[in-house]
């Protein structure tokens, strides 16, 4: 009998895919989040400088995967409701909230979503955090996680180099070799290598070109 | 401030000082206007009588219509706002029929009188929480005569406010004060089917302002071999000479 | 007659038709590709994405030992090595959940939620096993039924009212049943097998003790590491135990002692054997 | 009670028989009739101590016949909030079913338990939204919500006008004037639970002299994050009693006897 | 054939788009002049697993009425939980027992009140008429009844009805008096010969059916009320 | 009209709904430890006429007796109905007492705060045992619940409330059979001199642990008045209280403003 056959291509004609090498690695202090840029439509790259990372709060990020734009609405909603639960609590969100709410619509609306996606973020009480909400729409806490279909290509490669924390530098460098890695070896990932770190300090956002990272 | 009868008596829902609900008290009052209606109950089986008004010699008297059936086993007899009735009888076929469909058998003539009383009920929240239906209680009272196998022939009394009582005997309408004490009187539980179609027009007599006549009484029996029938008016002739002998035979005696 | 023994029994479709999904309004996007859509009703979910594998569970003389792996699989990828697909309910209840893991989460949550509204008279739990199994195949059958299921089968294990031990099966149709032995997924072809040997019947649950039936479970866990392809050795292992009134659970057991010493006797296509 | 004796002047006026309208000197009559029902309830306190809340109400015995430590009076929202309130217990128990439902949709949506201050906000407003139509009337009902949650423990008092303020301590019902008094006299909120539980009990005491004719029973719960695990309880039966003891000897008489507590 | 829908690991296309799983365990009713029994075996099996070695499906659902409903599993469940749940709605109601026909009237409307999503079950139910006669009704899924002496469903069906029909209703008996130009006039069986048959009939059906055996379960209604009996089965 | 009860003077629905309860023939429960017992003196419209139904079962573990709006209490058990069964559909358990009352109570609570809707005109006594024992609450149409040991409802009630003050503390460990004495000697407390307890006009139902909720009516309840009887027939009735005694002429003659003869119209809206 044919044994579970997850197709992640499950997209309706033509639309835009993001056939990603996303991931997110939280250290000593905060989270960083990496992606590449390429999209791709069918095997034509329909822009190859794409930013794959969201701002949905302050210092809470996601990256995403899946259908463009599946991702992005669901991206606005939640980033919706986060401004909704600021000025009804009168406290900021956390990165869990925000996961959760991700969690939420992915769930909810599994049938008709394609939507893979990673949220990390900061904040002063539990440092940094990072969720991932793989496709059905569970939702799982991590040190750090991987996405996309580039992801498949380096799983042995983070799981042997991660640390518990790491320093900013050593992150950036972990996060750097990965992705160059997956890109390396996934047809639908590729273009430059743009992060986010999320630190008490605040937001800073890197970008790494070809000629940088090739030989990481 | 604090509020008079007359705010207390207006909507249907309103509690006076002693607790009660006037709206439906008052419609009551609708019943003591209606014709005279009797239910005689015996171990043969159920008489229902009424008295037809027969208020102008144009009117076509048969077609005054104040005993009615609900089931082959059932029916009852009315009085009050009789156009209420109509609702609440047709409400109770169905329900016979239904029970029948859902049962394949007759239903029982307590939850039969239980289900219209329920509709009586819904000037306010239903019996199972449905929503409000009437903005006023009904202004007529039934009684329902019938018979099933668990309980024999049986004799209820439905009034508006949603309550019911089984009677061995019971009259009802502007009549009813003097008919039930009579009927107190005559009552035994050995009477004959026979016995009580005479009772009741008997009864009736006496509470009748014109004099009794196959044309202004009505008679319907319940028993279990032929179920529920409305006499026809020889049949009812027929009794009234008999109650005529009897009479006779008392002023002799 | 049909000489397939599962057709036997069934509405002959010479008689009665197909199962005609239309009248349950059977249109399907995603299933054109099968064959004959119109036997079967619409189906919302169409498959699981990340599953986890065999609860298994046997009963012995004082309770009930349950254990299920640590393993997240998405498709043949192991996504995730720290999944906990045995969740506590209340103090009398837990419940060991293999299949799609968000339905899981989801099935945590309502569960939950049952817990807080049980407390609300503030007073000791009154929700037992039965109680939260009766609930789940409830929930499980109405979605069924909605043709949009929970893709789990679940195994409830605990305390009932009288205090005694419960031991019940349900699964994404709502289907349910008991037994000495009880295992979901591959555990059902694997497992149960090895445990009827020594809980089969009722007399056999009197004489097997907490620590044989431990090691049993272990055994399996083994053998399911062995033989299932979506299985992890990393699992957790639960005891039921009605002397005590506790439930103990033990998280992130390894498979001990296997065997693989005997591979280096064995030698490959077209070698001589040895 | 200055304002009472306007409001009996005002009374018959008409003004005072409409939910949804002002008195021309600008009251709401039906709110503060509303208040009325709570000042001569039962008092209740709550306390705010170091990790935790307290909460204690005097609980009258109308009738011998009453079931001996049923009928609980004190209630809880979530695992993490508890719920106290003098006044009509029917309006206190649709005041704490909003409270749940309030509970409810916000874990469904966000996965996590309410905040308390998220939680009062919502619960203050469904309140003062029964003081603006003529088809509903007021709570009649104080009530004093405390809880614990990521930002550490809160107390708040929400009346039927739907104002609400957050509090170290405070008391409602017909003792509050004494238990007011007593509770500015602790050092809020940096006594610990245990204490905070002594404390309650010794106040409801105090405050029961305003009540002395009616017998009562000492009802008290606490949520607090190094005693309960953040979980709203009954205190245990113990240290019920033990802080009963204490008390007695803290009133100048400890006329009523042990069993009357007894829960 | 179907999936047993429960390997996490192992869902296939098939089971997501089947809704129910068959388990036709077979079952058999037979009436008496005073008695009525309904017989069922207790294995529960789904694809080539036995889940369970006794897991009875014949249910005493009062007012000395036996019910079973066999095929897919949970919607037999879900139906005699609804029945028993209305049965109590009745008593409110009526105060009253319910008789076999009545129920039986009542069991077609909730079956074919899910006409167009039926419970995917045959149900047999048992009990005595007013004249204190056994009484069998059969059922198909959506609802169409009647009243039988006896009555064979599920798996093996097409085992057991024909040696009912030969041993219960004498068909094919040919009078040996008569030197076999006479059909053997009818009788009712007694409970002791019921037993023996629906016994015989199990044992050997679990000689040519995977599906049946562990243990055969009969409920026999008298005026007296219900009583069980239990049998094992091979269990191979 | 909505105001809030209890502060002005109680001129309000609920309040007057409570008139309608002590309208209502008597009703009293006890509780022991193990066992919950009703008894409840039924009226009959006339002498031709039934006696109206006082004790109504809601499931195996669980029953009501009632004072007032016989249609409201028919209301209300119908809803308990549907509770206990979803509670046995949905968990396979019999309904908690507790959420069991307070359900009801919730509804009544509405009635009293929000327009449209009056009060429910009836006052229940609902007994039954569950996971943490045997429980008998008092349900009033403020929505207001409370749990007793012993409780009365009904007309003239306080007599028999005197009289169970008096025993209270023998109920917990009371046997059924004492029980239902006490009962039946406190519902007879109830009674104007003239009238005495038979089996037409009383009720008796007992719940225990492991014991269904049954009712004895008519031939059946002869058993328990039999116990009665054996007992000491002096009457211990100290002064009923004024608003007792306005009850004492109930329901002979109504108090103003009632219309026309209250004979008919208590009946029709009482239990009577």
């Amino acid at each position: 009998m044919d044994s579970i056959s997850v197709d992640v291509g499950q997209l309706k004609k033509g639309e835009v895919n993001l056939g990603t090498s996303i991931m997110a690695v939280k250290f000593k202090d905060g989270v960083i989040l990496g992606a590449d840029s390429r999209t791709t439509t069918g095997s034509y790259i329909a822009n190859r400088v794409t930013d794959k990372l969201t701002q949905i709060h302050d210092k809470i990020w996601c990256c995403r995967s899946g259908s463009a734009a599946d991702t992005q609405a669901v991206a606005d909603m939640v980033k919706y409701h986060l401004e909704l639960y600021k000025s009804n609590n009168g406290r900021p969100p956390t990165t869990k909230i925000a996961a959760s709410l991700f969690q939420e619509m992915c769930y909810a609306n599994k049938e008709m979503l394609t939507a893979g996606i990673i949220c990390a973020g900061y904040d002063e009480k539990t440092g940094g955090e990072v969720y991932s909400i793989p496709l059905g729409g569970s939702l799982h806490k991590h040190n750090y996680t991987i996405a996309g279909s580039g992801s498949a290509f380096i799983y042995g490669y983070c799981k042997k180099n991660f640390k518990q924390n790491m320093t900013k530098d050593e992150t950036v460098s972990f996060v750097k070799t990965s992705l160059s890695q997956a890109i390396r070896w996934d047809g639908s990932s590729g273009g430059v290598i743009r992060m986010v770190v999320l630190t008490k300090e605040g937001i800073e956002r890197l970008i790494f070109y070809p000629h940088e990272y090739i030989d990481a | 401030m604090f509020l008079t009868r007359s705010e207390y008596d207006r909507g249907v829902s309103t509690f006076s000082p002693e607790g009660r609900l006037f709206q439906v008290e008052y419609s009551l009052e609708a019943i003591k206007l209606g014709s005279t209606a009797i239910g005689i109950c015996t171990s043969e089986g159920v008489i229902l009588g009424v008295e037809k008004r027969v208020t102008s010699s144009l009117l076509e008297s048969d077609s005054i219509e104040k005993i009615m059936e609900i089931d082959t086993h059932v029916g009852c007899a009315m009085s009050g706002l009789t156009a209420d009735a109509r609702s609440m009888i047709d409400h109770a076929r169905v329900a016979s029929v239904q029970h029948d469909l859902y049962y394949h058998e007759k239903i029982g003539i307590e939850s039969l009188t239980q289900s219209v009383c329920d509709l009586a009920l819904r000037f306010g929240e239903g019996a199972s929480g449905e929503k409000r239906l009437m903005s006023r209680p009904f202004g007529v009272a039934l009684l329902i005569a019938g018979y099933d196998d668990d309980k024999g022939p049986q004799l209820y009394h439905a009034e508006p406010s949603g309550t019911f009582y089984r009677y061995d005997a019971k009259a009802i309408g502007s009549g009813s004060e003097g008919a039930q004490t009579e009927l107190q009187n005559e009552y035994h539980k050995s009477l004959t089917l026979a016995d009580a179609e005479v009772l009741a027009l008997k009864t009736l007599k006496q509470v009748m302002e014109e004099k009794l006549d196959s044309t202004n009484a009505q008679l319907a029996s319940v028993t279990k071999e032929h179920g529920f029938r409305i006499y026809e008016d020889k049949e009812i002739a027929k009794i009234i000479d008999v109650l005529k002998e009897q009479e006779q035979a008392e002023e002799e005696s | 007659m049909n000489h397939d023994p599962f057709q036997w029994g069934k509405p002959l479709d010479s008689v009665y038709g197909p199962y005609n999904a239309k009248i349950a309004h059977a249109t399907n996007k995603r299933t054109t590709n099968i064959k004959d859509v119109s036997d079967f009703p619409t189906m919302h979910t169409q498959q699981p994405m990340i599953t986890g594998t065999s609860v298994i569970s046997v009963r012995y003389q004082d309770g009930v030992v349950l254990a299920a792996d640590n393993m997240g699989a998405y498709g043949s990828l192991m996504k995730l090595d720290d999944v906990e697909r045995i969740v506590k309910v209340g103090k009398d209840t837990i419940v060991g959940i293999s299949g799609d893991i968000s339905d899981m989460q989801h099935l945590h949550r309502i569960l939950d939620d049952l817990v807080v509204e049980d407390r609300y008279d503030m007073e000791s739990d009154h929700l037992k096993a039965n109680h939260v199994h009766e609930y789940l195949t409830r929930v499980l059958y109405n979605r069924r039924t909605k043709m949009d299921p929970l893709w789990n089968a679940c195994i409830v294990a605990g305390f009932d009212e009288q205090g005694e031990v419960f031991l019940k099966y349900v699964d994404l149709l709502g289907v349910t049943y008991t037994s000495p032995a009880l295992a979901t997924g591959f555990g059902a072809h694997l497992a149960i097998p090895l445990l009827r040997k020594k809980a089969d019947t009722d007399e056999d649950v009197k004489n097997l003790t907490k620590e044989d039936a431990v090691q049993l479970v272990k055994d399996c866990m083994k053998v399911l590491f062995y033989r299932d392809a979506r299985s992890l050795d990393k699992y957790t292992l639960c005891v039921v135990e009605k002397s005590t009134k506790q439930i103990e659970i033990q998280k992130d057991v390894k498979c001990e002692d296997m065997k693989w010493g005997f591979a280096k006797d064995i030698s490959g296509y077209g070698l001589p054997q040895l | 009670m200055e304002t009472l004796k306007n409001l009996w002047t005002s009374i018959g006026t008409g003004y005072d028989l409409s939910n949804s309208i002002f008195s021309p000197d600008g009251r709401n009559f039906q709110v503060e009739y509303a208040s009325k029902a709570v000042e001569n309830a039962g008092t209740s306190v709550g306390i705010r101590c170091k990790d935790g809340i307290v909460l204690a109400t005097e609980k009258i015995i109308t009738s011998k016949l009453l079931a001996p430590g049923k009928n609980k009076r004190i209630q809880t929202i979530d695992r993490h909030v508890g719920v106290v309130y003098s006044g009509l217990i029917p309006d206190g128990r649709h005041f704490v079913n909003r409270g749940r439902d309030e509970a409810k949709s916000f874990k469904s949506l966000y996965k996590e338990p309410i905040g308390v201050p998220g939680l009062i906000d919502r619960l203050g407003y469904y309140v003062q939204a029964y003081t603006c139509y003529n088809s509903v009337r007021p709570f009649g009902i104080n009530a004093i919500i405390g809880g614990v949650d990521d930002d550490g423990a809160h107390l708040y008092m929400v009346e039927p006008s739907g104002t609400y303020w957050g509090y170290y301590g405070t008391a409602t019902g017909k003792g509050r004037q004494t238990a007011k008094s007593e509770l500015e006299k602790l050092d809020l909120p940096n006594i610990t639970a245990k204490d905070a539980v002594k404390e309650a009990a010794r106040i409801i005491y105090l405050a029961h002299e305003d009540n002395k004719d009616k017998d009562f029973e000492l009802e008290v719960t606490w949520v607090s994050k190094s005693e309960t695990g953040g979980v709203h309880e009954f205190v245990p039966h113990d240290l019920l009693q033990e802080a009963i003891k204490y008390a007695e000897e803290e009133g100048e008489e400890g006329e009523s006897s042990d069993d009357e507590m007894q829960d | 054939m179907t999936q047993p829908a429960t390997l996490a690991s192992d869902y296939s296309n098939e089971v997501a788009q089947e809704p129910i799983e068959h388990r036709f365990n077979p079952y058999t009713g037979i009436a008496g002049e005073d008695f009525a029994v309904l017989a069922g075996d207790t294995r529960n099996t789904s694809g080539y697993n036995i889940n369970s070695r006794y897991d009875p499906r014949v249910f005493d659902v009062g007012d000395n009425l036996l019910l079973t409903a066999n095929g897919f599993a949970a919607d037999s469940a879900q139906l005699i939980s609804v029945f028993k749940n209305q049965l109590e709605w009745y008593h409110f109601d009526h105060n009253k027992a319910l008789s076999p026909q009545s129920a039986a009237r009542f069991i077609q409307h909730l079956l074919y009140g899910k006409r167009f999503f039926p419970y995917y079950v045959y149900t047999i139910l048992a009990g005595l008429d007013e004249e204190g006669k056994g009484a069998i009704y059969s059922f198909d899924p959506v609802g169409s009844y009647e009243r039988e002496q006896c009555r064979a469903a599920g798996a093996a069906s097409s085992l057991i009805m024909p040696f009912l029909d030969n041993q219960v209703n004498f068909k094919n008996q040919m009078d040996p008096a008569s030197h076999g130009t006479e059909k053997r006039p009818l009788r009712y069986l007694s409970l002791e010969e019921v037993i023996q048959l629906v016994r015989d009939a199990f044992t050997s059906v679990t000689e040519r059916h995977i599906q049946v055996g562990d243990g055969l379960e009969i409920l026999i209604v008298t005026k007296d009320g219900v009583k069980t009996e239990y049998y094992p089965l091979k269990k191979d | 009209m909505v105001s809030v009860p209890n502060c002005r003077d109680s001129n309000t629905p609920s309040f007057y709904a409570l008139e309608a309860i002590k309208q209502g023939s008597a009703a009293v429960g006890i509780t022991s430890k193990t066992h919950v017992v009703l008894v409840a003196l039924k009226r009959n419209a006339e002498e031709l006429g039934s006696y109206q139904k006082k004790i109504i079962k809601v499931d195996n573990h669980m029953g009501i007796a009632l004072a007032g709006l016989a249609p409201d209490a028919r209301v209300l058990s119908n809803f308990l109905r549907q509770q206990a069964m979803n509670s046995k559909m949905v968990f396979n358990r019999p309904l908690n007492l507790g959420k069991a009352v307070y359900s009801i109570a919730d509804k009544a609570q509405d009635n009293t705060q929000s327009a449209g809707g009056r009060p429910y005109g009836v006052g229940l006594l609902v007994a039954g045992v569950d996971e943490n024992g045997a429980h008998l609450f008092e349900f009033q149409p403020s929505g207001s619940v409370l749990e007793y040991v012993g409780a009365a409802i009904g007309a003239r009630s306080q007599a028999a409330r005197t009289y169970l003050e008096r025993k209270y503390e023998d109920f917990a460990d009371a046997s059924k059979e004492q029980l239902i004495e006490d009962a039946l000697t406190a519902l007879r407390d109830t009674l104007s001199q003239d009238k005495e307890l038979n089996a037409q006009n009383t009720t008796v139902a007992v719940v225990g642990k492991g014991e269904n909720f049954t009712i004895y009516d008519d031939e059946d309840v002869q058993q328990w008045l039999d116990r009665l009887d054996t007992l000491s027939n002096n009457r211990n009735r100290n002064e009923p209280e004024d608003e007792e005694q306005e009850q004492e002429q109930d329901p002979e003659q109504p108090a103003e403003p009632a219309p026309e003869p209250s004979e008919q119209s208590d009946r029709m809206d009482t239990d009577e």
